[in-house]
């Protein structure tokens, strides 16, 4: 095992996909040797790869997945590389409607291997334009999957599966995410889709998490473990598809569920999770089952104001106390 | 006519082409009328020569990338007239195994890479063929069509401008048949020729008479051997006219009737025909080609017509591709 | 009281607020003259208002919203139409991150009184590109107020208090709603926002259903009285506000619910509805929470299989049936 | 140097105001080497001549569209410093009350319309104030700025087209400063001047050396009065340069040494200094200005450090509009 950051495991994911398949290659804007991606994943690749296999884009987010669709459909597995979550508003029609809709509207003349890889998140007081995790959005949209890992061990292994699968995939990474380490294996790997990981056993309460705040319920879990809570951390990993069966497993054990995910909190990823416990575990809850999100508000600038909205340990710990 | 020097052999293969796509059109009209098409249509008559002379310089390896307008597009890059009319009633023996329909028919097998209803957004699809040729080193080329209307959208700049600075071997066929909708297109923009925005891309730009399938055949046949040579992609704008509708219900009132006769006087069929029997093809000939014609559209309706809708249970599969790379 | 279509309710709508308001106009692709909008909503607008105020724009779904913006905060109230409800994916950024957060942002400098007008919804066999139900995204959008009438009395008062609001306010239509008659008042009336509708009281179980699924639900409810199934229908009429106070309400009454909206199922509308309820009347539910939704598919074309997979009367009815 | 004609008095102006930006903006980095900006920062030192010249013809009630390098935009604008600067610290006294920070800096007062930090967006919003004005029939004009990588972006082609065909009052300013982050114009496009775009629109596109502040000048003097004459849009590019990186954290070793040499030879300001001395103003009243700018700065930075961050409370608040009319 060795230690490397969550932006140097999907580095690393990059570099190995892209030694492995001559097909792979990665478009995006500022990607190439003169930035090497804004947030620096894709550092060296195009020394190692050259220009033409890591393509800088002007400033054409439609065009970027477009382009990336087109060259899916023809034999080539392309790694598109939008530069903040927010602007993936700009080329929704060439996502969810071109790439997440060819397999099945051509009945299945063609397939999408493309991976649209894009970083969500605040914390980092870049405002509202820069800091939304639109996950739920993605889930929403009929042929794409959507991986969003929390470790640096699930983002090499989820990367490198997200390349090779045949379908589109969305895959979500985290600002605050691409500093913070972990252990990987020395050996290749690869993480499947749609198998949530128990990251702490517990008995008391489920604590589903996604992303960042997959640590933050660790931490809240530790804290509570304190109290004679004994919290069970549970992170999806992809959520298409979702590990529905891990999910109500949980639950079933503990009886009691908060659901925690950094997007605003209406119709985002938590209502479906908790809507999925709803329809399938109603039975064995002895509580509410209860989402902590960001409310429904856009990221505020100020510092004291995103930190007032964004969720983390503290809030997760007072939902807890509520169903507890 | 432009090309004078055309064999008149390829010319007559073009005509028929032409003539199959207008008599096939008319069928999907008749039988539409007779409640047997799902949904709406919007059919390619009245700008046959703008894919037959596009197409005629494609091979089965190149690409087309479609739109909504698209039946047209199908038969000239080679798809079967029966498994489009299929498709088009949304049976399954259609290409699409009667998931997309008229406005999404595909046929991968002759590079035909599908049609969008999203007016634009096969744009910079096309080009991202385009890259793929690039990346693999072959000599293919890809055709995208599109209208007038979809040169304001913003995948049109997006997307010829990423073709542009690549060098990618692409066709931009803007035809513009004057009208999005009831739209003019003089309300939606202010220049004359579509072509003119090439310039903004740095790239060749030309306007023709889309009507006329040589002068179609012509500048294509510039611009394909410029593509194949690695010297980047045009934009060609073919001005062309409608002969029905945008849809198959609109009565098309806002299209003034002398612009209307204008256009019927110039259809790209009379055209060809008279062109034909000029350079000595006979009336008999001619005559054959249409009954020959008639036949082909009439075995591919019968097919489609006999043809089941698929299995209800198909609506759940397909969703994902399945297969995935060890 | 008169009978009007749908159609015919939203264009009084229009009429009024346009008369009635100066600053009030409408743009959008075809709305003019020559067509009068793809589904004839603004049909003789043109001539009664002129050009001017009624405004034909080329295909740039991008800049109509992004121009009804602009206008929209120099003391226009612009209503805009998208053509089809799967096209707002070209303009996602003007909707999501301009219009809806400029309030928030600019600290409450502007309002951005803008009404986006869209029909959603399948039936008319136009496939995957033309029949998508995706409410649920706009929901995912703080600062957007989101409306979904299911009836031409509520088309009509709610299309007023849409137009009079100083948000952005998301106007969801169907398709297969415009033709339907309803009563309306002959004298002028609004709806307010964020008042959920009981369609139909019933004691057993609660059908929360939306725009065209609330017709679906009646019907379904009707059967199953003969069943001996006394079913209450909820339509919640704004989805943002959503109308938690009266959902709540009805299934505490009852004891059981099903969730149905035509929108494909994972993280749609229905996921937030009941999430809202598994978070705020578990105690009192006597089975599972259901959702009736379009299976996580794209729209087939093939008329068999898009009858398939839209839910109706009798797919909700068998939802009730596991739970009743 | 363009514009001899043009009173020393206002060159004065016009060169004090772009001093106050510089200093602005030299005096942001500084507090940010200290902590003391929350997030990033793009700075628009270089670029004074591209806001000060185009500014100094709009009126307060003219409209401006920024974008997330647009401090410049606000005080050309006529926006507080002390204001401007508290936003870009999230205070409670900022224009947004905290909530826009530097991306998002508004000052409705003066028309400023506020900066949008997707790139390109802000394009259509201008347009939708253009039509705006035309409908209530006044005689503003809005001005819109935006970048070289902007000018890439589906919505230049859209809100652009839209102006032009419905003629409305707006100036569209791309700041051509050759680079999007670390992507030269060169990679991104195959023209040489943006201006060439306008073509596309039917619409006059003009490019100027957006360093020298009274080309900058005059050129937006004729565009502005075609535009309140019902005339429509213009489109002027103006190459400039950035003084800095991209964002704050950016050492812009992309750019080569020559490139920035030979730029920073031809600064805004020391361009306007050396015509100020030319035409006979002296060296003592330039230092002059200088020390009162340079007071201004302090008073805001000062104002801006020691206003209080916002209650946390008002995170909550301000999502919706209340005010709902009868
Ligand atoms: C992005 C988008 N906007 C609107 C529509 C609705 N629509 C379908 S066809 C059409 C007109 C297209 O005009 P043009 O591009 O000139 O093609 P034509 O129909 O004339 O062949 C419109 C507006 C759509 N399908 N996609
Ligand atoms: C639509 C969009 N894509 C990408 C970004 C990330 N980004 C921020 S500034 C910038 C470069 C902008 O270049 P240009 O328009 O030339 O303006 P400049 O920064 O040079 O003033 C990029 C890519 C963004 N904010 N918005
Ligand atoms: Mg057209
Ligand atoms: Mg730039």
């Amino acid at each position: 095992m060795k230690e490397v950051t969550y932006r140097d495991a999907l580095r690393e994911a990059l570099v190995e996909e892209m030694q492995r398949d001559e097909s792979v290659f990665i478009l995006g804007e500022d990607v190439g040797r003169y930035w090497e991606g804004a947030f620096k994943v894709t550092k060296g690749l195009a020394e190692i790869f050259g220009e033409e296999r890591v393509r800088d884009t002007p400033i054409s987010e439609s065009a970027i997945i477009g382009a990336a669709v087109g060259a899916a459909i023809t034999g080539m597995r392309p790694i598109a590389e939008i530069m903040f979550g927010d602007l993936t508003t700009l080329a929704m029609d060439q996502i969810v409607n071109q790439a997440a809709k060819i397999h099945y509207m051509f009945g299945g003349q063609a397939s999408v291997p493309l991976v649209i890889r894009t970083p969500f998140g605040g914390g980092v007081n870049i405002a509202a334009h820069h800091s939304q995790s639109l996950e739920a959005w993605f889930m929403h949209a009929p042929g794409l999957l959507v991986v969003a890992p929390s470790t640096p061990y699930d983002a090499k292994g989820l990367l490198k599966t997200a390349i090779r699968d045949d379908n589109p995939v969305f895959f979500c990474e985290h600002k605050l995410l691409y500093p913070i380490k972990g252990a990987i294996p020395e050996e290749t790997y690869t993480v499947p889709l749609g198998s949530a990981r128990v990251v702490r056993e517990g008995a008391d309460i489920t604590i589903i998490a996604t992303m960042l705040m997959v640590h933050e319920a660790v931490n809240a879990a530790d804290a509570l473990e304190k109290e004679g809570v004994s919290a069970e951390v549970l992170d999806p990993r992809t959520l298409i598809p979702l590990d529905t069966d891990a999910i109500v497993t949980s639950v079933k054990k503990t009886g009691r569920a908060v659901v925690v995910c950094e997007g605003c909190k209406t119709a985002g990823v938590g209502a479906e999770i908790v809507a999925v416990i709803a329809e399938e575990a109603i039975d064995y809850l002895d509580a509410p089952l209860t989402r902590v999100a960001t409310p429904d508000t856009p990221i505020p600038f100020s510092p004291p104001l995103e930190k007032e909205v964004l969720p983390n340990r503290d809030t997760i710990i007072k939902a807890v106390r509520t169903i507890t | 006519m432009g090309n004078p020097h055309l064999d008149p052999d390829r010319l007559l293969e073009l005509h028929e082409k032409m003539l199959i796509i207008r008599v096939f059109e008319e069928r999907v009209f008749e039988i539409y009328g007779q409640n047997l098409v799902p949904g709406t249509i919007h059919l390619y008559a009245g700008e046959e020569a703008v894919a037959v002379g596009v197409c005629s310089h494609l091979h089965d390896d190149d690409y087309l990338v479609s739109t909504h307008r698209g039946h047209g597009h199908c038969i000239a890059k080679g798809a079967r007239l029966d498994r489009t009319m299929a498709e088009i009633l949304g049976k399954k023996d259609g290409y699409c195994k009667g998931k997309g329909g008229s406005m999404h028919i595909a046929d991968f097998s002759k590079g035909m890479l599908g049609a969008t209803a999203v007016v634009g957004a096969g744009i910079p699809i096309a080009t991202g063929a385009g890259l793929s040729i690039k990346l693999r080193g072959t000599k293919q080329v890809a055709a995208c069509f599109f209208g007038d209307g979809a040169s304001n959208q913003g995948t049109f700049h997006e997307g010829i401008n990423l073709a542009a600075i690549w060098r990618l071997p692409v066709l931009f066929i803007c035809e513009n048949n004057l009208y999005a909708m009831g739209t003019r297109q003089s309300q939606a923009m202010i220049v004359a020729d579509i072509a003119e925005r090439a310039h903004a891309y740095g790239i060749p730009g030309v306007s023709v008479n889309g009507n006329d399938v040589l002068e179609v055949y012509r500048v294509t046949e510039e611009a394909v051997a410029r593509a194949r040579e690695g010297g980047g992609p045009t934009l060609i704008e073919c001005k062309t006219y409608r002969r029905m509708g945008h849809s198959r219900m609109d009565p098309a009132h806002y299209r003034p009737k002398d612009e209307v006769d204008e256009w019927f006087r110039n259809d790209p069929i009379r055209r060809s025909e008279k062109e034909l029997l000029r350079r000595g093809i006979s009336s008999a000939e001619l005559a054959n080609i249409k009954a020959r014609v008639s036949k082909a559209v009439d075995d591919a309706t019968e097919f489609a017509l006999n043809s089941p809708f698929p299995n209800v249970k198909e609506a759940y599969e397909g969703v994902y591709a399945r297969k995935e790379r060890e």
